[in-house]
Parts: structure tokens; C-alpha cells; sequence
């Protein structure tokens, strides 16, 4: 158990480093200097100019040797300093992150779980049923197919442009501050609702599908045969049947929820949605080093969590894989 | 007591033939496929000439309408077409076949191979592949279809390592693959020659999922701007048609097709693989 | 000595990462000499199946010798090891399973050909392979051309050995190669080693975990409990007298037809592997004078009467 | 009488047709009779046991009557058949060793289906302990999960759950072929004590290994190619065997004491013909040394001395 876990452990360091690795890469990858890369971009006036290039100069410390500048690279990290943002200049890149960050999770949370778990249902509803295989299967094959962009698309002209229901940019209306009033929270939820709903629909497809081949393999087991044979009601079966085809599907949710800081970038561009996929494209559109290497940071952070903890609940929810640490 | 298997070809295609998700699929894929082989001389126009008026609903002469800048939206779309194929196959075929070699040599020689390229596999998936494009975006100031499908398709293959490997693990305890280690055959002609042939099916059926993969993903980097700077593909498409806001001017011949196509697609190889996994697997059949 | 192990230990490590050793085979010590018929008989777990496969260089050896015609197999590489397989070969249990499902039964034929005849024309391979064919009952034209779900068991089975047969073996060892085979055919396998033996002068490694084929066939025996060798010895002595109580164990469960099984009170607990030092056997053992030895060392083997070995400590006094 | 079927026949379908698997089971279980039913792989006993209990595609009922206890079982109305199922007719089934939920505690699977079964386990509490103890499982068995135990443990805990509603019919399927000698012997001896104590009234213990129903059956019943050739008594059937099939079997089991070099053992030359489609007559009429033209024609399975009935032909004549 102890060297399972000690292995693992192991492997996520490593992952990570390499991870952290490529991050301090990219800026150090572009052709010609990133600082006057990144200035020329960012059209700003003059003397404010030269005030950035010399801070990002000894930001990026080129002025050291390359092994010097990867150290000091991780030793920023480790003191959670990830440098200034240039497309919100003055603003420190976590700070930028940090207000992202909520976004993400109100979307994101909602629409990973309740699709989950309403896909499941569906999926193991739908197992084994030829009249359903034929009809509403097929349709979820194609939704977990649809480009999520293109459904969001389709949806704000649909519903926001053309019956003109819901609003099709943003997190609440531009003439509002952030604030614990009703109207906020109205305006917060109709333009929530649109790049949820286009999120829960694709991943729903998603996991149905999954569900009704993995309840299908459990279906045909021993141990649901020999239910049978004892006279188990087909809802016993089913239980267990689908308590066992839940265990993948949980692993996918996990990693699922590990993404959930790198946001739904295609989602929210259409949407214009403040996440952190959204501030992604922002900061690859304005060439904001800073910015994507936060950016890749949390998410490279957030998949190896969600990795992590998947490991740890399986070990709770699966006996067998106890009993191969164990060995027999 | 079984009743008497045969695994004659006959068998396959009697089965084949008749489920229903698997014909479905194949002709669904078909259609595109023709469509992008045969699309382009359909069209007198070029991609990006300005072929007509502009914002033109479809009519009969611009079947699927024309853009902001007057392109024909019927051309884009077949050239685009023609893109997704090929990053289907090129980047879900690369995915594959990396896939399966790591797969082959971690599940047929275990130990110290298995556990580095078990790492790696690990590794690879962990690390976002938009960090990596960035990195190659950056540096490939051009870009193409096939670049982008390259990168991909070096990528995705960690998922199909691991199903090839576990496959392969299992393959591996049997008594065949003892014989033909008793006739002092290298463990590369074994993989080959008798591992391999064993796991065609299940390889196939990888692949179109890997096809499917590649696709989407294609897709979502086109649009987010990392896709090619050269060429169309039907992610560009609907990047320029919601950068020059066709959703508000309801221009919605220009983001409807590309994003239809490729849900049907890519539903379609989904669609094709559960029918596949059906054909193989008598147990899944329709009771 | 024409086939020899020393001290030979195999370790596998078990769980899936690595934790625990299991000691599957244990300081196993036999020779075979030229042309013999020898049982190597086990239940299942008792490492019978990984000495058969360490001496098919299949799985390694964690310690100790094997020694074919005094050289150490494991030494064997590429050429070495080709011509290893020329003259030793093996035949499992499970006939399916040695057949690639996808091919043609002959395809094994083929692999012979391919790795180990590459020259020899296509006239002179068909006589050879009609040849060994026939010298295992079989009818080429009946089994020629199938694929492998198309032939019976004992006709798979038989068909492999042909495979051995086509290079000049002259050790096979034979896993359980007919357990799995239908009552009214299996007995007519055994009969073919059995023929093979006088005909060809093969030696053959029989094993099984049937006490009466071993009887039935061979001319020495090994019984063999949790990795170690209990008794050994020429068959008829071992079955008359049999000394180590898990032999006679064994000899009371086997279900025969000729008798029931005695009111033999052995209440058989699950069989204990992680004893560490001591008679392996000694949670089992039905004799009273369980000394303290049994606790303390392990019974080396030893010879009762000519030709006749046990390893338990009660045998040791007399 | 405790179970009787009347020409029970059950096919499989596949692409080429049906597989004629049962073709014609007639035979009655005494009450406390121990029925060993032999045969050859494929010859159809593990399909007569899963038709009693669970007949389900690809398997598909042809024709039969099977009465349990003067009652019909309708064994072709998957529906109906539910009511009978554990309390009435029970199966150990072959594959025991993953028989049980891996992701459920034990006790647990039990206790939820026998409430599944409407049955409070509470009250089956003291007697699923009892079995426990008598199968030399402890208690501790319950709160663990399948993995934990022995391939031994698992299969002696399958047929505690098994028998754990005193079925009147338990069948068990080939459980004892992939045990070790030593625990085949536990094993079915255990049963045999499960038919003594009154758990269950009749068994029926299928198996490819004749010398094991000669230790703890009362009855053998000897299957061929689908069909039943031979049914009498242990002791007579091993004794005295009339049907050629059953003879040649019997004699070709290498006994302890016998050595190739002093007695060769002949087996049976031929293999069993393909049930797509049998061959008219008797169906080892290809394989039999006494074969004659009268074989043609399919022998019907009757009585020849009490207790004791064969399908040949030849039999008749020796015996008149």
C-alpha cells in the first residue's frame, strides 16, 4: 500500500516537473525576444513601455545564464509569484487568475456533476432496452460528437439571438457590479444559463454512452447470471450491475473535474464567459507570458489533484484493487 | 456446455450486415467521405475568392450561401471536409500507431519496460495538450493541416497504449505465444506475427475512435486560433464566422454546416465502434 | 546426467506492485537420464507447472542450475537457444490456447518451418510433416488445412506433438496435457507419450496432478507440495509405500472407481504458503510425533531404500 | 418422486441452425437421490441443468414437461420460473469462482438478495451461520469481499448460498473439475452431508469424472451427443455397464495399480458427431465396436432390469 502510494507519488512529481519544464519553455521557444514580442503586441504608450520592458527583462531574467533563469523560474513558483500580467498591466497574474477562477467552478461544477449523474441514470436506463438502443441512443452518440463550440453557437443564435431569450455575452450584464442583490443574481443566472446548458448537453451524451457499454459488460458477468439464476429481481441486478460499471464512469468524472480550472475554452469564447478559458485566449491572443504560464500552471495543478484523488478513492470503492497491492 | 463457435469470415459479415449502428455509421461516414473526395470539383469557385455578394442565404446558385467577404460557404466546406479527413487520419492513424507500439512493448515485455513506458504514458496525459501546441504554435509561424494533425496525433495515443497494453498482457499468457517462443522467434516477429493479427479488430476499432478524437480536437484548437494559419478546415469556419459575428447577424448558413458535419461525423465513428464492439463481442449482440 | 537441476529456486514477486515474494519453487533438485518416464505430480500452486516452463527456458530461474547435457540453459542465446528447442520442446494443458485462434491449425508447422528449416524444399517438409503425423495417429487429411476450433482436443493435442516431432526432440515436457481432454480420448494421448518413449527413445517430463496416470505411465515419480520435493522415487515403490504423509494424503482423495473413498478424517484446511522455515507441510501432516523439528528445519530428502527419497523428519530416526 | 422430466428437449441457435444440445431427457429423481449425471464435454448435461433453471438465449425451449414435486416447472416462462428459482430449484454453478458480486461485501449480497426474494434474513441468520460452520468457513467469510478468499473458500461459500433456502432440487455444475484432489474430496463430500441433513431433497452433481460419482452418487446417469444413454445405480453402472458408450468409458480410467507396461487401456477411437445435425439412429453408432444395421434406428431408453435403463438395441438381445 505504501509503496503504491509512494510509486504514485513519485510519478506525479515527476509529472509535474516535466510539466513546469515546458511551461518555462514557452516564452523561452519564441522566435526572437519574448519581452519585445510581447510589448509590441500590447499597444501601450511609450514611457509606460519602458517601464514594463525593464521589469519583464528581469522578470524573465535573460540577462542570466539559461540554468540560472530555470532556478529562479521554480523558486518563483514555489513563492506563488507568477510575474505580471501585460494585457491587465499592473495586475499580478494570480490575482488575474484568482478572479477567473469562480467562474469556472459556477459553471463548470454544475454542469460536470449534474451531467454525470443524470447521464449515468440515463445510460443504465437505456442498456439493454432494444427500443431506446434504436431511437434516443443514437441522438447521444451524436451530442457527445457535437464540436461544444458549435452547440454554444447554435444556442446563442438560436436562444439568444433569434427568440432572444437569453443574453449571449458575459457573466451579468455590463451596466452591473458584482454584488449580493437579487437583480445581480438574475442577471448572473440568465447568462449562466446558456453556456451551462450547452455543456451539460454534450457531456451528458457522453457519459449516457459510456454507461450503457460498461452496464452492458457488467450485465453479462457471472456473478449477474448467477443473481439470475437464484431468481433476483431484474432491479437487483441492475443494482449491481450498475454499481460496478459506476466505478470507470467515476474515474472519468474525476478527471473531468480536474479540468474544470482549465474551463471550457470553446464554451466560453462564444459566450465571452470570464473564466480562465476565456482569459487563456486573451492571454495567447495578446501574447501575455506571464499570464499563460499561470494559467497552464492551474490546470497542470488541478489535472494532477483530480489524478491524485482518483487513485485514493478508488483504492475505498474497488476491493479488488486493495487485494493486488496486497498481493494474494 | 458452449454451443459450437465458428469465427469464419461469413460469420462476420452476416453479423455485420445486419446491426444496424454499424451500417448506419459506415454509410453516414461514406457520404462524407465522397462529399470531401469528390465536393471540390463540384464548386467552380476558390477558397477564399470572393465568389459572389456577400452574407447571400443559400440560393441555387451559392448552395450553402456565402460569407461576409462573398467566399462561397459550399467551397469552404468541402475543402474543410476534406481537412477533417485527414486529420482523422493522419492524426488518429499517428495516435494509433504510437499507441500501439508502446502498448505492444509494455504489455509483451513487462518489468522495467513496462513501468518506464507506463510513466510516460502517464505523463502524456497529465500535460495538457494545449501547453504543447502553444509551444509549437509559437514556433511554427506557418502552419498546416498536417502539422497540426501531427502534433495530435503525438498527443492522443497515451488512451489507446493503454488498451493495446492490457490487450497485449493478456494475449501474452497464452499457450501460443509459448510455442512460438519455443521456436526461438525474436519477441519483435512475435509481436508481429502473432500478437498483432489477434488484436486487428480491437486495433481498428481504436482507430475510430482516435479518428473521432482527433477530429474534435482539431476542431477546438482551430477555433481558439491555434489551428492552421494556412488553408480552411471546418473549425476555422466557424472561427471566422463568430469572429465576424454571424451569430449576431443571424448568419447562420455560415456556422451551421461545418459544426453539423462534424457532429455527424464524428457521431457516425462513434456509432460505426459500439456496432463494431457489437459484431466481435457476441455477448453485447441485441438480445 | 542428460537433463539436470540444482538448488534450482524460482521467486516470483506477487501483488501488483511488487510487495511480497512468492516462493513458487524451492531448492528443487532431479535428474532425468536418457530416454526416461518420469512424473513430476503436484496439485495446483505447487510450482509443478513453473518447473516444467523454467526448463522450457519460459520463466527464469531466480536460483540454481539447469543443466541440459551439462551445459547451463541459461546461458543459452539466439543460435544456442535455437538448437536448444531443437531437441527439447514442451506441450501444455489447455489445446486452444496453444493455437493462434485467427490461423490455421498448421500454422505451428509452419513457425517450425520458417525458424528452423528455412532451406529444405516444399516436397521434402510435406513427407516430414506426413511422417510425424502419422507417428501421432493422425490422419493428414483430416486434420490438414483446419482451423484450430475445428479439431477436437485430442486431435490438437496430438497435433502439437507431431510439431515436436518434426524437430529432433529428444526431451518433452508434458503439462497436463491431458486434463483437459475428454475421458474417452485421453487415455489414447498418454498411451502415444508412453509409445513415443519406446519408439523413439524420447525422455519425457510427465506432469500432472493425477496420482494414477503418473502411476499408470511413468517409471519414477516426484511428488511435489508448495515448491518442494516431498518424496521421490521409482513409481511402484512410491505408490506401495508411500512414506511422506501428503503423499498418502493424496492417495486417500483421489477418487477412484475401484474404491471409496476411506472415512479418512483429513478436514483439509486452505493449504498454507507462507511458511517460512520448516517442513512446508507440517499444518497438514495427520502424524502425531510432530516434533520440533518440523517447526524448526526443513526435512531434507533423503534415501529410505534404494531409489526411494522422502523429506519429512519423521523418516529420519530409522 | 422429486423431479421428473418428460422429453425435454432444449436447442441452441446459431447462424447455422439449431444445435440440438438436450434432445430428449426422460428421466425421475427419487427423493433424497443423489444423481450423477456423466458425460462427455458437449454431450448436453450442463445444458439439462441450466434449462431447469435459467433458460435464456441463446438456449431455446423445443418441448418437455418437467414436474418438481408433482408441480410443473415452467421452465420455458422465464417470468413464471422466477417464483420457482432458489426456494424450489437451485444451481451451483459452474463458474463459482466469480459467482459473487467482487465489489460487494458477502453477507451483504446475501442478506440483499434474499430480501430481493422477499424472504427477512434475519431469520435465515442462525442458519446461514450454521451451514458456515459446517462447510468450515468462519463467520468472518460475511464482512469480506469475494477476492479475499480462496478459490476452496469461494466455491464452499457459493453453495451455502446456493442451498441456503432448502431448494428441493440443487444441481451442481462441474464444480468439483477445477479443484484440486483434496478439496474435490471436501467438496463433495459436504454435499452429500447437505443431502443427509434434509437441506436439499434431490441432487444432481454433474461432472466429466465418473470416479468421482462413483464415491458419492446413488444413481449415475450417462449422457452422449444430447441424448441419455445409460441410468441405473453406482454400483451397478460401474459394476455391470451395459451400453457399449458407457463400457468403453469405464474401462479406458487408468486405475490405481495399473501400468501401462503390464495392462495398455484402450480409449474410444472416433469423436462425438456434430449435434447441427445428428445423425439418424444412434447417435455412437460411429464410434461402436458392436455396431449393426438395427442402429439406424434411434434405440429407445428403456428399462432392462430394475432401476436400470440403457438406449441400445443390443442390450435387448443380451438380455432376452
Amino acid at each position: 500500500m505504501k509503496r503504491y502510494f509512494s510509486r504514485k507519488v513519485f510519478i506525479y512529481i515527476l509529472t509535474f516537473f516535466l510539466a513546469v519544464t515546458i511551461d518555462w519553455l514557452v516564452p523561452r521557444f519564441m522566435p526572437g525576444n519574448p519581452v519585445q514580442n510581447m510589448l509590441s503586441r500590447a499597444s501601450i504608450q511609450s514611457d509606460a513601455a519602458e517601464v514594463m520592458r525593464g521589469y519583464y527583462t528581469k522578470a524573465f531574467g535573460l540577462d542570466v545564464p539559461l540554468w540560472q533563469q530555470y532556478l529562479n523560474f521554480w523558486q518563483a513558483i514555489f513563492h506563488g509569484d507568477l510575474g505580471v500580467s501585460v494585457y491587465m498591466f499592473p495586475e499580478k497574474v494570480t490575482n488575474v487568475i484568482f478572479r477567473a477562477v469562480p467562474y469556472d467552478l459556477a459553471l463548470l461544477v454544475p454542469s460536470v456533476l449534474l451531467s454525470w449523474i443524470a447521464g449515468n441514470k440515463f445510460g443504465a436506463f437505456a442498456a439493454r432496452s432494444r427500443w431506446l438502443d434504436n431511437t434516443i441512443l443514437p441522438i447521444t452518440y451524436l451530442l457527445r460528437a457535437t464540436p461544444y463550440m458549435w452547440l454554444a453557437i447554435l444556442m446563442a443564435w438560436s436562444l439568444g439571438i433569434v427568440w432572444g431569450i437569453f443574453p449571449i455575452s458575459g457573466a451579468y450584464s455590463f451596466s452591473m457590479q458584482p454584488s449580493f442583490s437579487f437583480a445581480f443574481l438574475v442577471s448572473f443566472l440568465r447568462h449562466w444559463f446558456l453556456p451551462f446548458a450547452s455543456l451539460f448537453i454534450v457531456q451528458f451524451g457522453g457519459w449516457a454512452i459510456g454507461m450503457r457499454n460498461m452496464i452492458i459488460y457488467e450485465l453479462e458477468e457471472d456473478y449477474s447470471h448467477y443473481l439470475e439464476s437464484l431468481g433476483a429481481p431484474r432491479s437487483l441486478v441492475r443494482k449491481y450491475a450498475f454499481r460496478n460499471a459506476m466505478l470507470p464512469q467515476i474515474t472519468g468524472l474525476a478527471l473531468r473535474l480536474g479540468q474544470v480550472v482549465a474551463g471550457a475554452l470553446a464554451t466560453e469564447i462564444v459566450f465571452s464567459y470570464p473564466g480562465i478559458g476565456y482569459l487563456l485566449l486573451q492571454a495567447i491572443n495578446n501574447q501575455d507570458y506571464f499570464l499563460i504560464q499561470g494559467c497552464f500552471l492551474f490546470i497542470v495543478i488541478g489535472v494532477l489533484l483530480a489524478n491524485f484523488i482518483i487513485d485514493v478513492v478508488y483504492v475505498i470503492v474497488d476491493p479488488r484493487t486493495r487485494q493486488g497491492m496486497e498481493g494474494t | 456446455m458452449e454451443p459450437p463457435q465458428s469465427k469464419e469470415k461469413n460469420e462476420f459479415f452476416y453479423f455485420a450486415l445486419r446491426n444496424n449502428k454499424l451500417v448506419i455509421g459506415l454509410i453516414v461516414v461514406f457520404f462524407f467521405l465522397v462529399f470531401a473526395i469528390i465536393g471540390p470539383f463540384l464548386t467552380e469557385h476558390d477558397l477564399n475568392e470572393r465568389a459572389g455578394p456577400r452574407n447571400q442565404p443559400p440560393s441555387a446558385e451559392y448552395w450553402f450561401g456565402t460569407t461576409t467577404f462573398g467566399q462561397d460557404v459550399f467551397t469552404q466546406f468541402v475543402y474543410g471536409l476534406r481537412a477533417a479527413f485527414i486529420v482523422g487520419l493522419v492524426g488518429g492513424g499517428l495516435a494509433t500507431i504510437v499507441g500501439m507500439m508502446v502498448g505492444f512493448f509494455a504489455g509483451y515485455h513487462g518489468g522495467m519496460v513496462d513501468e518506464l513506458l507506463n510513466m510516460l504514458t502517464n505523463t502524456v496525459i497529465t500535460i495538457p495538450k494545449l501547453a504543447v501546441l502553444l509551444v509549437i504554435a509559437a514556433y511554427l509561424t506557418v502552419r498546416g493541416v498536417i502539422h497540426e494533425s501531427i502534433v495530435i496525433g503525438l498527443w492522443s495515443w497515451p488512451w489507446a497504449a493503454r488498451a493495446v497494453r492490457s490487450q497485449t498482457f493478456s494475449l501474452k499468457s497464452r499457450n501460443f505465444i509459448d510455442m512460438a517462443r519455443m521456436t526461438g522467434m525474436s519477441s519483435m516477429k512475435i509481436i508481429w506475427t502473432e500478437i498483432a493479427p489477434n488484436m486487428m479488430s480491437y486495433l481498428f476499432m481504436t482507430f475510430v475512435l482516435q479518428f473521432g478524437g482527433a477530429v474534435l480536437a482539431a476542431a477546438t484548437l482551430d477555433f481558439i486560433g491555434l489551428g492552421p494559419t494556412e488553408g480552411i478546415s471546418l473549425g476555422l469556419m466557424m472561427q471566422h464566422s463568430f469572429n465576424w459575428s454571424a451569430i449576431q447577424l443571424g448568419i447562420w448558413w455560415w456556422f451551421v454546416p461545418p459544426g453539423a458535419a462534424l457532429a455527424l461525423l464524428v457521431g457516425a465513428m462513434y456509432l460505426m465502434n459500439v456496432g463494431l464492439d457489437e459484431v466481435f463481442n457476441p455477448k453485447l449482440r441485441e438480445r | 546426467m542428460f537433463l539436470n537441476l540444482d538448488k534450482v529456486t524460482k521467486v516470483f514477486k506477487t501483488g501488483t506492485f511488487g510487495g511480497q515474494d512468492l516462493h513458487a519453487v524451492e531448492d528443487v533438485d532431479f535428474g532425468l537420464t536418457e530416454g526416461e518416464f518420469v512424473s513430476l505430480i503436484g496439485e495446483s500452486g505447487s510450482g509443478k507447472s513453473t518447473i516444467g516452463r523454467m526448463i522450457l527456458r519460459l520463466t527464469s530461474v531466480t536460483s540454481g542450475v539447469i543443466e541440459y547435457r551439462g551445459k547451463d540453459i541459461s546461458e543459452f542465446r539466439r543460435q544456442s537457444l535455437k538448437d536448444y528447442y531443437r531437441q527439447v520442446q514442451g506441450v501444455f494443458q489447455e489445446p486452444f490456447s496453444a493455437y493462434n485462434p485467427i490461423f490455421k491449425a498448421d500454422r505451428v508447422f509452419r513457425n517450425v518451418k520458417d525458424e528452423f528449416f528455412p532451406e529444405m524444399d516444399n516436397g521434402r517438409w510435406q513427407d516430414k510433416v506426413q511422417d510425424s503425423l502419422g507417428a501421432v495417429g493422425l490422419n493428414p487429411d483430416q486434420v490438414l488445412g483446419n482451423y484450430p476450433h475445428q479439431l477436437s482436443g485430442g486431435q490438437l493435442q496430438r497435433f502439437l506433438i507431431a510439431r515436436a516431432l518434426l524437430l529432433d526432440i529428444d526431451f518433452l515436457v508434458a503439462d497436463e496435457i491431458i486434463s483437459m481432454l475428454d475421458a474417452s480420448t485421453r487415455i489414447d494421448v498418454l498411451n502415444l507419450l508412453a509409445d513415443l518413449k519406446e519408439r523413439e527413445g524420447l525422455s519425457i517430463l510427465f506432469i500432472t496432478h493425477d496420482l494414477s496416470l503418473g502411476y499408470y505411465i511413468s517409471e519414477r515419480a516426484m511428488i511435489l507440495y508448495s515448491g518442494r520435493i516431498l518424496e521421490k522415487g521409482v513409481t511402484e515403490k512410491i505408490f506401495r509405500n508411500p512414506l511422506h504423509p501428503y503423499t498418502k494424503l493424496l492417495m486417500a482423495s483421489v477418487p477412484r472407481i475401484d474404491k471409496k473413498w476411506e472415512e479418512v478424517e483429513a478436514e483439509l484446511e486452505e493449504k498454507q504458503s507462507d511458511i517460512d522455515s520448516g517442513c512446508v507441510y507440517r499444518d497438514r501432516c495427520s502424524f502425531q510425533e510432530k516434533c520440533k523439528q518440523c517447526e524448526e528445519a526443513r526435512p531434507e530428502l533423503r534415501e529410505v531404500e534404494e531409489n526411494h527419497y522422502v523429506a519429512c523428519h519423521a523418516q529420519e530416526e530409522d | 418422486m422429486a423431479l421428473k422430466t418428460d422429453d425435454l428437449r432444449v436447442y441452441y441457435q446459431t447462424l447455422k441452425g439449431d444445435v440440438k444440445a438436450l434432445d430428449g431427457a426422460s428421466f425421475t429423481l427419487e427423493d433424497g437421490e443423489i444423481m450423477g449425471l456423466a458425460g462427455e464435454s458437449g454431450c448436453g448435461k450442463s445444458t439439462l441443468a441450466k434449462s431447469l433453471i435459467l433458460l435464456k438465449p441463446p438456449m431455446k425451449y423445443v418441448e418437455g414437461r418437467v414436474r418438481l414435486d408433482g408441480e410443473e416447472l415452467p421452465i420455458w416462462d422465464d417470468e413464471k420460473m422466477n417464483s420457482f428459482r432458489y426456494k424450489n430449484v437451485s444451481i451451483i454453478p459452474q463458474y463459482a469462482m466469480n459467482a459473487m458480486n467482487p465489489t460487494r461485501k458477502i453477507g451483504k449480497m446475501v442478506k440483499e438478495l434474499l430480501k430481493s426474494r422477499g424472504i427477512s434474513p434475519g431469520e435465515k441468520r442462525d442458519e446461514l451461520e450454521h451451514r458456515l460452520d459446517l462447510v468450515d468457513l468462519t463467520r468472518d467469510v460475511l464482512s469480506m469481499y469475494p477476492i479475499e478468499l480462496s478459490g476452496g473458500m469461494k466455491q464452499r461459500m457459493v453453495m451455502v448460498i446456493s442451498s441456503l433456502l432448502d431448494p428441493s432440487l440443487l444441481m451442481a455444475d462441474e464444480i468439483t473439475s477445477a479443484l484440486d484432489v483434496s478439496t474435490q474430496k471436501a467438496v463433495s463430500e459436504m454435499l452429500v452431508e447437505f443431502r443427509d441433513k434434509d437441506f436439499i431433497k434431490s441432487l444432481i452433481f454433474i461432472t466429466h469424472d465418473i470416479s468421482i460419482l462413483y464415491q458419492i452418487a446413488d444413481s449415475i446417469t450417462v449422457m452422449y451427443a444430447g441424448k441419455l444413454v445409460e441410468r441405473a445405480p453406482t454400483e451397478e453402472i460401474t459394476g455391470r455397464p451395459l451400453h457399449p458408450y458407457t463400457k468403453l468409458l469405464i474401462s479406458s480410467l487408468p486405475k490405481i495399480g495399473a501400468k501401462y507396461t503390464e495392462e495398455k487401456l484402450e480409449g474410444i477411437p472416433g469423436k462425438p458427431p456434430e449435434l447441427l445435425e445428428p445423425p439418424e439412429g444412434c447417435r455412437f453408432k460411429n464410434r461402436c465396436p458392436k455396431k449393426e444395421e438395427e442402429c439406424d434406428e434411434e434405440p429407445p431408453f428403456r428399462e432392462v432390469s430394475p432401476g436400470h435403463k440403457v438406449a441400445c438395441w443390443k442390450v435387448k438381445k443380451d438380455v432376452s
